[in-house]
Formats: structure tokens, C-alpha cells, sequence
């Protein structure tokens, strides 16, 4: 729930913004990237998209299936139709020398595999579909 | 030395070559095909492409960094730290090639960069180590029977290693096998050696190293220590010095420990001795973990609180001379803190992030330092480590310091990819990590872990009238039309409308 | 002390904002109608406006003020430098208003405003003064009489002065009426009291000030000493600590001294005992020129050799606190030197400039500090005073310094307004302000007439090559847009046409 | 006479551009404002306009007669028939607090008074005309 509170805003010359309400003034840095505003403000960072161009997506269990960020593939420890339990580790993925563990989100059935060692996964592509 | 190739990129590069231009020698940079117009390749007077963006092809390619060394005429190479600065078959190549190395020797490198033979070192240095075993030999099977003898908790640890990678904790024997395959996989891709031993976890302990510098006439001095505990994933997030709370017979004994190591190995160039500390007080215990026989991420905070230019240091130690001032002459002043400011997504577990920094201003003012190697415009890829600048405060007091940091970290505006800057904020407000000046009997209660540990107090999220402001400030930029706003413009609004706001 | 109304603009504004937020302290900024969006007034808590444009109507309307203070319910008013910071009635009322002033008591700004009593009270305090006269009358006869009996060549000064304003040289009889009248009114009108007296001039003299702290209860500390002898017509241009070429014991003799002067005032308060040096090593003598009741511009470089920030220093003396170190405690590390980068052009004898900053970018690294108050797109105008902002270096030695602030003039980028940095780059390149740590028996041979004497090489044209380059730039520039390139382009070009180029 | 050299330049993302002529590399900062190209590289500040653009006027003593800011006339010393040696004080102004002279740049006699006392004048615009 927002508080529903009078705030107002004035664009200054270099990308900065005065923030008032009255009792308190804040500056905030803001730009437009596409559809999203990118703001900072008193230590906070805001990505605001508009209610027009926003496509609803329920959060998913599968979302711990999707890579966070480009990565490499470098270790798949399951095949399809392996039965699985939650939070074993399913693919070994790295990004940055880091390793990024892929487990499993619940107890299930490996239905897709979608990857292989050596490809490069992108965020937002499950590395394999669960049953 | 008239001519410096630096070895690497990013913000240690920028600091190198400022370095060297204020002490009158002409620099070379190195750029990946990711870098042609990074702030690195700007600063430097001459630049020489080293291959694609790939790390392994071009910061880590060796024969084509002595061939930009060859090609430019540069006569000396510092490596930063990082890729190649540990390496010691680069720094006898560069010996071979007629480069002074701006390192210590490469036989010094090798042993230190060993964690076994380190560890060796140490001891017969009369320096105390963490118990542990080295394994009979690299197999599965012994490496699990020396997890064994020491006991759980256990510490595996890459031999060669280095900031946490390949490093693994074992509670359970089941566990023992994962992390025994995992930890020697990531040694050998990280550091082309996939050797580990097995340490006593020492439980909540706090990390504390002490910066030393060594010439090449034997002379060794300590410039202090430096508390790096608190941590994510074995990599340090915040630094400062003096450690907190530390008892200055703890304090005497650490850097006493860390000269007489450093001498030992006939140690030259800046250096690091690095020790976890156990327990408070005058009671403290210390074990040698490793050295670092290169400049360390988190030096400014010496500088500050020394006054000693430690990268000045390193050219001079390297061009022969012998050390200008001595132990007595270094001394501590007020309070230093570094925060490493990072892409990456504190909501996500501190996943590095991508994108373009579309706005990125830095910021400044009586006892703030940065250094980066990021500029507006730049893209922040997934090549290379996602630090994009280390903020220092100096002040008087801790307090102060805590006061001046949280402050400058408010006014560093990045925008348009995810970062850890509210994280940060976040962490300084822990009432572990405030301390406010406490007693010493009071303790301090920070360690190595406290970050896993209050990680959920860390990426709390800004309350509803501070969201609502937010937004009041979106609706405006979203009638905008260029990345900057060209003049003045209002709007009122009651940001209550159904839009869908990220905040962090 | 809960909320700090600060009476000022500009960078100083901003120094002292950050300080009050660093200890906790809410901030009202004033603000006249040129400075709507001025970083001051970004960087408050509130903000109040106080009048039109010009400074007599805004920065100097007390009754404005001390309503804007009434309404935002400061508790205290902190008046910088400039402005009202030693105006003795502003202070009276700031206490009448029931506000902490952060400054000394207003009977000790008046007794140290006044250059003639300031001058007794530094005599009866034992400390070396000027041989000088004060007139019989302010009539013009008085005066000139008084010209003639100190005898040629004859300074004359502003009573109530500072600055330089309201100062004339006079070296022949006949100048003495157009001297006498002009110094007059230029008091006049800069410190409502044309009031002037006379003093031997010293030639070639340096000016060597020392930073002096009181507090409320009766202790005094000084905090070394500042040389400040490059200046040009009278304002300080760049400042240093320590002193190249001090002798031990005139340093030792000079804080002595001016820790004696503001004892016997009974100072509060960091303030600033100024004095004039003649000759040079043991034997250079030195004499009391003023005292100056506020913090000084050039404040930083004592703050980065010290370790002590003033700004907090001011704030815990005003809000009663006793000093929290000893004179044993104050040392010096290092070299610092501040440049003032002014809004004025060289090749038109320094004369202020207006304009856009169509582009601002400050320096920043190791060792670098701008205190600024100006930001890119801001107007520069003819109302207040030309400074831009003060770049300020610290480094362990005089020679690093240096050559740290040469790197960062140079990475100091404004444009669209002319200004001094090409002046200040060639004015440390002058061998009589570079010295490369000469032994101390080759003297300094830096002066206060330095600047005027060498005006003609401070003003050189860059040479052929680089003015190719910058035409090269010009050719792309000029085919662009936007006042930011928005994408890469390249050009190759044989600058050679005939464009009409000025350079600095 | 500007020796002929090849400098290349490439402009950057940011307003910074890349100067190289194979032997040394330097970055300029520019910005256009107007018609004039603003230049600051290697601690030298350029402003530089194109030749169509640029209106030939020849170096002229009675630049001395002309403020180089706005400025506020405190002082009127001549008047106009008056006969001034070289060097004479005609005017003082006054502008950021500080007092501007406006001396004689030559002997002759002062033909019109173009200002008086508590006018504002403006750079380019010559206080007085002399014969």
C-alpha cells in the first residue's frame, strides 16, 4: 500500500530532480531507459515501468530454472526423465569465474533438457523444463 | 624505468597510470576488444590491443602482452592485481624479456602462491597457522581422509588460491565428496591448478591483514593492518583501518608476525599477509592464511590513514631504491573505510549484473576518494569481475568515517544497472557493524559471516512514502524524451496510481 | 545544536552543509534568485529565499536571514567566509535571535576587524607588527601626511579590510591623492567603513598565515602554518602547507605567536593569524598583517596535513564542546596545495568571465580533493565572486604534490566559460614555484609580486602541434549536433585552414 | 604558422574525443556552443570557429575603451572635448566587487561620452569615442 502523500517534483538542468512535500527536500537522479525510469533516491534504487507496458507474469517456481545473467554451461548433472528432489543440483553454470548452481526448485520429473555443457544460456530461458 | 606497460584494466590500471604520470614515466595500456575506449586505454599515453574480450585471450595472454611490451618499448610491466599479478611464469617471462617485473621475484611468487608451501613458510618463520592437513595426495580418497583428521567443521582450500575461489566448508561427511570435486574444479579453471589442502574451520572469525613493503635491499616495514571480515562469498565488501576493537598487543604481534614472514621469503614490493582472528581482546588469536605478493584491492585505506602512496611506493621499490623512511616513521591517522562497489542484484542473492551506466556520477568532497575505471556511457559486460569503483572516506573517528561513507554513498548516482550501493547503506546501519565508538570491553561482533547470516535485513526494501516520492519522480522522466532533461518542468502528483515499482 | 541555518553560497556552503550532515545536524540553505537550483540549495535539507540577485539584497540582508533562520527554526547560523562571516552586528543579532553563531563572540570579530586595533592588540600581546602609522584623522591631508612619515614605498590600508580591498602601493608623492581616495572608497563601499591607515610596505615579502583553534573554555591550538604568497592583486591564487623553506625555528616562532595573538583576544573558534616574511632561512623576520575570525578558503590544505577537519572542528566548539586534542597532538604530514580555479581570463589581465558550463568535469584519484559549488549547465554570472572551485592536493612530498596537481589542472575540464587553469599550470611551472625540494639553504624565492612580475609567461600560448590537434577536435565538434556526441565518429584532418583559433 | 601534422580524432560516447598522431595519444574534452567549438585538452583551453563564420576585425586601440564584462560605471573622470595624455584615467568601473580602470590608450581629445555614472555597460560597446 502506497501512502498516499503530496509530493512535487521539478526537473532540474543536469538529469536531477527537487523532491518536496513541504517538510522535507530531496534530490533524486533519474533517467529514461525504454519504457523503464531508473531512479536514485536517498540511497534507493527504482526501476518504475508504466502500467501500460507492463505484461503480467506470475512469479514462477520455475523462475530458479532461468540463468540470472549470460552464462556458460559447464557441468549438467541430469538427464530427461530423471525424477529429482528438491534442491538437488541439476546444472553447474558460470558466469564471471563464478560457479552458479541451478537446483531444484521441488521434488519433480526432469521433463526438457535445454541446454548442454559448453552453450551459453541467456536469463529469462529455463536451462531445462520439470514435470 | 621510463615506460610502463600495465598489465590489466579497470580501476587499478587508471591508478596505476596516474601514478606513474605523476612520477614523470610514460604508460602503455592494454585493451580487449570489450575495452577500446574504456577509461584505462584514455588515461594511458600510449595503448596496445591484446585480443577478444575474453579474459583468457587477452588480459591473461601472455605472449601477446610481451609482445605489446616489445612493440611499445616499455622497459618495466606492473600487473595490478588480479589476472596475471600472481603469476609467476609471467613474472619470470617478463624478467627473461629484460622487463623489470614490478613484483617481487618470481620464485617468491611461487612459493608464496602456493598455500601449502606458504603456509610452510610461515611456520618456520615462527608465524602461527590455522591447523590442517595436507592431503598425501591430490586424489578424491585423500583428500577426504585429510577432511577427516582435521575434523568437521572443515576448511578445503585451493592451494593456489586466492579471494575465495575454490575454497569449500564441509560440516558432514556426506557433504565431503561435492565439495571436494567442486572446490578442485574451480581451482584449476580459476588458477590452472587444481591442488587443495584442508584447514580447522575457524568458526566467526574476523579477517585482519597487514599491508607490508619490502625494497631490494632487505629492508621490510609494516604499514599497519587492515580489518576485511566482512565478506560475501569469500569476497571482502567493506575494508577499513584500524581494525576495530583489535588490542594493541594483538596489533603488535600481527605486523610483527607479518615483517618477520615477509622477511623470511626475502620479500620485495608491496605485500599482504593476511590472518583470520579468533576470539577479543588482549585473548585473541591469530593464524597466517596467506600472502598476497601484489597490491591488494583495498590499499587506499592504508594510504589514508599512513600517508603513503603504496603504488609510488611499488615503482620506487622496483626501480632500486632503497626504502626512504623507516618503521618508526609510520604511523596511523583517524579511520579509513573502503566499500567495493559492485553490479550486482541484492534482491538475487548478489547476482552480478549487465547493462549500461546510462547516469553515473561519482562523488567527492573533503575525505571522499574513488577509484574507478567506469565512466558514463560504458556498458558493463559479463567478462570481467562486476566491481565498478571502490569509494574511500578518511576522517577522524570511526564515527566519523561511518558518517562521511554513508553520505557519500547517497550521493553516487548510478542508473541504469542494478548495484549494491543500497546494500551497502544497508550494512553500515547494522547495529554490529555501527558500533559507535563502543569500549573495547565491549567487543566488536563482526565476521566473516555476518553477511550470510543478516543477509535478509540487507535488502530491505525503501518505505511507502519514499516509494511514493519515487514514483512521483517516474511519471516526470516518463514524459521525457532524452536521457537528460534539457530544462525545467513540474509536476505534482499523488504517485498512487497501480505502476510497477522495483526498488532496492 | 539540531538544525544549521548556513549563511553563504557557493562551494563553502556546501562544505559546511556536508560537515552538519556527516554530525547529524539538519541545514537550511539561503538562497538569492540567481541560485534557485545552486548545489547549496540542492544539498540542504531546506531551503529559504532571501532576496534578489545581488549579494547586498540576499547574502548580506540580515533582517532576510535572521527571518529565514526564525522560520526554519534554526537553532544556530554558521556564516562561512565572505558575506557576513566577520561582520560584528550580524553576529550580535545572530545572539540576540537567540542563535548559536559559529564564529567567535562579535566583540572579538569587531576588536580583530578593525586592522588598527587588531594591530594593538597583537603589540600588547608581544607580537611583531608592521612599523606603521595610523592618521592623526581619515582626511585626505591626514592620510598623506601619514603616507609621508612612514615614508616611500607606502602601503595603504582598509581599517575595517580584507581581501586586498580597499589596499593601494604608493611609491612617488604624486600618487598619493589618487591613492588615498581610491582606497577610501573602495573600503567603503566593500566593508561600509572607508576608515584607512598606513604601513611600511615590505618588498618581495611572503605571506604566511597560521590556522589557530579556540575553544569555549579557554584553550587555544594552532594548526601550522599556510604559505600563501602566490597571489594576484591581492587574492590568494594557490596555497601550500607547510611553508617550502621554513626555518624550524621561525615556524615554532610564528605559531608561538599566533597562538599568543588569539589568546589574548580570547578567540573561539577556527580563525587564521596572517603575516608578511622578509628574508629568508634563520634570520627571516616576520610580522602580524591581520587576523582573520572565520575559516579561511584555503582551509583544506591544513585539513589533508593535519588530519583535523575544521568545518567539525567549528561546529564542536560552537556547540561548547573542549577541545578533544592537544597541541602534542597536531602534526604534520605531507605537502598539501590548493588551487583556486576562477572564472577569469590571463590573456585579458585576469579579468572575471561570465558564461554557461556547458561542460564540467572535476579531476578526481588519489590525493585529490575539489571543494566546488558549481555543477554542468549552471550560469556563471557577474553577481558573486568568480570562483568556480578549489582543487586541493595531498601527497607525502612537496615535489609528488606537484606533480599530482599538474595531472589533475589538466584533468580539470570546463568549458564554455574561460578560466585560469592554463594560468595556474604555467604558474607551476615556473622554477621559482617548482624548487624540486631544493636544499634549504638555496632559498624560495616566491614572493608576493611573483605573479605580476612573470604575468607575461603565465599567459603562453600552447605551441603549433597541439593547436593543430585542438583544430583537428574543432572540425568534428563543429560537425556535431547535440552538445554531447552521441555516438563514435573519426575524422582525419591536416588542421591547417585558416580557422580563427584562441587558445589559452 | 601551424606546422601540418596528421592528428586523428574519434569521437567517444561522452563528449570526449580520442587524438592520436601514431606517436602520442591524448583525450580532448569539446563541446559546440553555438557557432564556437569549445577545446580543452592537454591543460590548454581552444575556442574555435569556422572561417564562414567568422567576422574579420582588425586588433584596434580603442579595444581599451570597451569593458570586457558587464560592469557598472562608478566613475566618470573626462568630458567630452576634453584633452587626455596616454595612459589618463577616463572611467572606472566596477563589476564582482572589483574596480576596472579604463585609462587613455593613446593622446587625443574625447569625442562622445557614451555613458554616465550608475549605468550598466556592456563588453563590446566602447564607454567613450576618442578623436
Amino acid at each position: 500500500m502506497v501512502t498516499p502523500r503530496e509530493w512535487h517534483v521539478t526537473a532540474l538542468a543536469d538529469g536531477r530532480y527537487r523532491v518536496e512535500d513541504g517538510a522535507r527536500v530531496m534530490t533524486a537522479h533519474a533517467v529514461r531507459d525504454g519504457g523503464t525510469a531508473w531512479i536514485w533516491l536517498d540511497g534507493h534504487l527504482f526501476e518504475i515501468t508504466p502500467p501500460a507496458s507492463t505484461r503480467a507474469r506470475a512469479p514462477h517456481d520455475d523462475d530458479a530454472l532461468m540463468p540470472q545473467m549470460s552464462a556458460k554451461v559447464i557441468r549438467v548433472l541430469v538427464a530427461a526423465g530423471q525424477t529429482v528432489a528438491s534442491g538437488d543440483l541439476l546444472v553447474v553454470l558460470e558466469a564471471m569465474k563464478m560457479e552458479l548452481p541451478i537446483r531444484a526448485p521441488r521434488a519433480g520429473v526432469v521433463k526438457t533438457l535445454r541446454c548442454a555443457e559448453g552453450d551459453l544460456v541467456q536469463p529469462g530461458t529455463p536451462v531445462l523444463d520439470m514435470q | 624505468m621510463r615506460r610502463v606497460l600495465i598489465a590489466n584494466r579497470g580501476e587499478i590500471a587508471v591508478r596505476v597510470i596516474r601514478a606513474c604520470r605523476e612520477r614523470g614515466i610514460e604508460t602503455v595500456a592494454i585493451f580487449s576488444d570489450a575495452d577500446r575506449e574504456a577509461p584505462h586505454v584514455l588515461a594511458a599515453d600510449h595503448a596496445m590491443h591484446v585480443g577478444p574480450a575474453a579474459a583468457s585471450a587477452s588480459y591473461l595472454n601472455v605472449p601477446a602482452i610481451l609482445a605489446a611490451a616489445a612493440e611499445s618499448g616499455a622497459d618495466a610491466v606492473h600487473p595490478g592485481y588480479g589476472f596475471l599479478s600472481e603469476n609467476a611464469a609471467f613474472a619470470e617471462a617478463c624478467a627473461n624479456a629484460g622487463l623489470i617485473f614490478i613484483g617481487p621475484p618470481a620464485s617468491v611468487i611461487a612459493r608464496m602462491g602456493s598455500k601449502t608451501a606458504a603456509r610452510a613458510a610461515a611456520m618456520s618463520a615462527g608465524v602461527p597457522v590455522v591447523p590442517g592437513v595436507v592431503p598425501a595426495s591430490q586424489s578424491p580418497a585423500a583428500i577426504a581422509d585429510a577432511v577427516r583428521r582435521v575434523g568437521f567443521p572443515a576448511l578445503i582450500k585451493a592451494a593456489a588460491g586466492g579471494g575465495g575461489k575454490g575454497m569449500r566448508i564441509v560440516r558432514r561427511d556426506d557433504e565431503v565428496a561435492e565439495a571436494v570435486e567442486s572446490a578442485s574444479r574451480e581451482a584449476a579453471r580459476a588458477f590452472a591448478d587444481g591442488a587443495v589442502y584442508v584447514e580447522r574451520l575457524i568458526d566467526r572469525p574476523r579477517h585482519i591483514e597487514v599491508q607490508v613493503l619490502g625494497d631490494r635491499h632487505g629492508h621490510v616495514v609494516h604499514l599497519f593492518e587492515r580489518d576485511c571480515s566482512l565478506q560475501r562469498r569469500h569476497q571482502k565488501v567493506i575494508e577499513e583501518t584500524p581494525a576495530p576493537s583489535l588490542a594493541p598487543s594483538v596489533r603488535a604481534a600481527m605486523t610483527a608476525a607479518a615483517v618477520a614472514a615477509a622477511g623470511a621469503v626475502g620479500y620485495v614490493n608491496a605485500g599482504t599477509v593476511e590472518f583470520i582472528l579468533e576470539g577479543h581482546g588482549e585473548d585473541a588469536r591469530f593464524y597466517f592464511l596467506e600472502m598476497n605478493t601484489r597490491l591488494q584491492v583495498e590499499h587506499p585505506v592504508t594510504e589514508l590513514v599512513t600517508g603513503r602512496d603504496l603504488v609510488h611506493a611499488q615503482l620506487r621499490v622496483a626501480d632500486g631504491e632503497p626504502l626512504w623512511f623507516t618503521q618508526a616513521d609510520v604511523t596511523q591517522r583517524g579511520h579509513a573505510i573502503e566499500c567495493r562497489v559492485y553490479a550486482e542484484d541484492a534482491s538475487r542473492g548478489l547476482l552480478p549484473q549487465t547493462g549500461r551506466l546510462i547516469r553515473y556520477v561519482e562523488p567527492s568532497g573533503p575525505g571522499v576518494r574513488v577509484d574507478s575505471g567506469v565512466r558514463e556511457g560504458q556498458a558493463v559486460g559479463v567478462d570481467y569481475d562486476p566491481m565498478l569503483a571502490k569509494l574511500i572516506v578518511h576522517a577522524e573517528t570511526r564515527d566519523a568515517a561511518m558518517a562521511r561513507m554513508a553520505e557519500a554513498l547517497k550521493a553516487f548516482a548510478i542508473l541504469g544497472v542494478r548495484h549494491n550501493v543500497p546494500f551497502l547503506l544497508a550494512l553500515l546501519n547494522l547495529s554490529e557493524v555501527r558500533m559507535q565508538d563502543a569500549p573495547e570491553a565491549q567487543g566488536y561482533h563482526v565476521d566473516t559471516g555476518l553477511i550470510e547470516r543478516r543477509l535478509a535485513d540487507l535488502s530491505a526494501p525503501p518505505d511507502d512514502t519514499l516509494r511514493a516520492a519515487a514514483e512521483a519522480v517516474g511519471k516526470l522522466v516518463q514524459g521525457t524524451h532524452a536521457p537528460r532533461a534539457q530544462g525545467p518542468a513540474g509536476v505534482t502528483g499523488r504517485a498512487d496510481d497501480p505502476w510497477v515499482t522495483i526498488a532496492w
